[in-house]
Formats: structure tokens, C-alpha cells, sequence
């Protein structure tokens, strides 16, 4: 199984992506892309602003691809994450993958998606009309940072 | 013996990036993160993951010299 | 709910097909792309062709994607179909499917490919080594062509 | 009344791309098939499926003058 993994500033190239799971052997190919959002938990977000630990989430995605070849039988996959600024409509992840047949490339890109949120040392930050704020559960007590903390109260 | 420190998201903007920290031989992850704790407590509500080396390790992991340590808050990638 | 539903000549755009489900309200794209795979069935393959009834095959894709977005609150659809020849490692088939979050772009995308096999009016001729057939049941018998037939028994 | 007929894929290569027809009112598409495979037997084996004016219907469907039937083999896209 080949696979690419990378943490890249600037634009995702989604056509190399693809382009590096194109395989003769393969009949599927599934492109997973995560796109910055417009509005987030009642927000307006403007933008996200990822940061990574980057060797480190480089060769968690490559476990991740190595451990999703052992579950189902692909071809290969290519993982790209963008870190820095990332506009509203433009793409933070892109995973392809590519395999014989079109089941199991559903399901090894839904799986790598999933676990990429869960362990990859990536994490984004979220700027929205009025304030910003770090997502997912970076303190167990309340959100730290004050003008966040205040702006998600600020009525629209 | 000597390790270096990484810290990442809302724990490098407390933090600040990279430190470096003389613990004693033994010490494990966890110890030494208490240790930070004692001296920041408000950092005790922190949720907080460890790697040493570039790998995940649990708070038992005990420190060789020269390792490096990062801490991190829960990721949110994607 | 958006979607463009085209039947085309030549090789996929893959990144248009995705530019047309960008939206800013989306958290997610999930793309399939089916592509011309070396063998089938034991036999080593050198191409697809690819006919189409074409304005009622667009017009049932167009009925799928709308028939998804009463499924899953889902964005955008776009969809394409390749005909004539369609060599080793190119696409035939493409669907680009946005929305607000993941779960909902891949069952979507999936469904639809599923359904577009099923139903759109489209057939692919397999041409292989020695010989050439249409693939699908289109006989109740044996293959009908002294050709094909012959051709499928050939040793390697 | 006058019907148009079109052929696709295995079938368009015995039957040619298109066809005409002069049927009685009220014929319906299985009953305009029967009458295509008693002239040609060696489509009897075949599976097919019916698409008046580019809809999908049964083969009870009554034709209408003008109409264009649709003869498809099992579709085999993607």
C-alpha cells in the first residue's frame, strides 16, 4: 500500500492527491475533503487557523494510512492537512483513497477521517464575528481566554 | 538529567512554545507534568495528552535524558 | 439543493465537479471517482467503452439528487459520466456530493453511486485481451458473441 | 397509431440505433416487445427493460401515438 502524507501552508492540491491513488489496480477512488464552515455552534466564523505538531502528525497519518490497509483491502491513500489560515469554503483536510472496489473505499476514508480527528496532533482555532476561541475541550472549567469567552455571548 | 519541553495550542500560548526542564532519573510524564501543575495551577484544568519522542505515551511513561516531551491540549484537526 | 448532472466525452474534471459543490455553508465534500481497473473476472482489461441514452440518463441522475437530498440534509450534487473509451486508470464516473458535516456526504455519495449503477441508462463494453463484452446480464443464455466468447476461454 | 423505437448497447447491434412502428391503440410496451421477439427469436433470452419518452415504465404501459419506447439490456454505468 502506498501512501502520502503531508502537512502543507497554502491552498490543498486536491487534483495531485487524487492523482497520487490513481492506481490500473483500482476501480475506487474516494476523496474525502473538510471545508471551513461558515457558522459553527451559532457562530458566524470567518476563518479557522490551524496549528500542527508537524513530524509528529505526519507520521500519526502515516500510521493511520498503514493501519487502514491492514483493516481493508486498498490500494493507497495521500492525507494532506493545511495548517495556518484557512478561509470560509476553502478545505483544512483532503484524504483520497483508492481500492478495487468502491465499499471498502467508502469506508477505510470515513475511518481515516474519524481517527484523524481523534489522535493527529492538529488543532484549530476559530475566528468568528467577535471574538475566537480554540475548539474542542481544551479545559475541563470554563473557556479561559476572555475576549472569546465574551464574544460568544455578544448578541448578533 | 535534562529533557526538553513543546507545548501546542492554548498551552503554548500560556507556556510558550519549547522549555527545558532538569528532573530527576525515574521521573515519569505525569510527575513532571504535576510538577508544572504546582507551579501554574492554572494549568490544573487543563486536559492534556503526552508524547515523548514524537510518540504517544501515557502519564507512566518514565523520562530518559534527553527526550523530548509535548504536551498537548485534546486535538481538533480536520 | 443544488446539483449539475452532465454526461460528457473526454476525460472527468474532477476539480470542476468539486468546485460545483463548494459552499460555504459546507463542512465537508465527499467525491467518488470510478475508474477502468486492469483486470475483472480474470481477465486482463485494456479499456472500457461506454454508451449512453444521454438526456435520460442526466435526467436520472438529476431525479437521484434530488431523491438524496430528501434522504440526508445534504448541499450540493455534482455528477458526471464519461462515454466512449475510457482507458486503464481513467474515471468513468464521478459524484461530488457537500455538506454540512461528514457523515451525510459519504452515505449520500455512496448511495448514489450505488443507485446510478441500478439505474441510469448506461453500458459499459469491456474490451480485455482477445476479445470484448458488455458487462452486466444482458442475456438470460450464454454470451452471444462468437467473439467474446471465445475470447474469455483463451489461455493466457 | 406510429411509435418510435430506440435500441441501446447489445441490443442496439442487432436491432440497429432505431426503429419505427405502426401499432393499435391501446398496445402497450410488452405487447409491442412480444411482437419484436416473434420476429426475431433470438432476442427471447433477452432481459430487458421499457422507457416511454425517456421515463422508465412497466410493460403494462399504454402506448400513445408519437411516443418513443426505449429498449434497454440491464444497465451496467459507473
Amino acid at each position: 500500500m502506498t501512501r502520502r502524507c503531508r502537512v502543507t501552508r497554502g491552498r490543498l492540491a486536491v487534483p495531485a492527491l487524487i492523482r497520487a491513488v490513481l492506481d490500473p489496480a483500482a476501480g475506487a477512488v474516494v476523496t474525502f475533503l473538510g471545508t471551513t464552515r461558515n457558522t459553527n455552534a451559532g457562530r458566524r466564523v470567518t476563518r479557522l487557523e490551524y496549528e500542527a505538531f508537524v513530524p509528529m502528525a505526519e507520521a500519526e497519518m502515516e500510521r493511520l494510512a498503514k493501519a487502514a490497509a491492514r483493516r481493508w483491502p486498498i490500494r493507497r491513500v495521500a492525507m494532506a492537512h493545511r495548517i495556518g489560515r484557512v478561509p470560509v469554503g476553502e478545505a483544512s483536510v483532503g484524504i483520497a483513497v483508492s481500492a478495487g472496489h468502491r465499499r471498502e473505499a467508502f469506508e477505510a476514508c470515513h475511518w481515516l477521517i474519524d481517527r484523524l480527528k481523534e489522535i493527529v496532533p492538529i488543532w484549530k482555532r476559530e475566528h468568528f464575528r467577535g471574538g475566537q476561541v480554540w475548539i474542542g475541550p481544551q479545559q475541563g472549567g470554563p473557556p479561559p481566554r476572555r475576549r472569546a469567552a465574551r464574544a460568544v455571548r455578544r448578541p448578533r | 538529567m535534562r529533557v526538553r519541553l513543546r507545548f501546542f495550542a492554548a498551552l503554548r500560548e500560556r507556556m510558550g512554545p519549547r522549555g527545558e526542564r532538569f528532573v530527576a532519573d525515574g521521573t515519569t510524564v505525569g510527575v513532571l507534568w504535576r510538577a508544572l501543575v504546582r507551579e501554574r495551577p492554572d494549568l490544573a484544568a487543563t486536559r492534556v495528552r503526552f508524547a515523548v519522542n514524537q510518540t504517544y505515551v501515557e502519564p507512566g511513561h518514565a523520562l530518559s535524558d534527553g527526550d523530548e516531551v509535548a504536551f498537548f491540549p485534546p486535538v481538533s484537526g480536520g
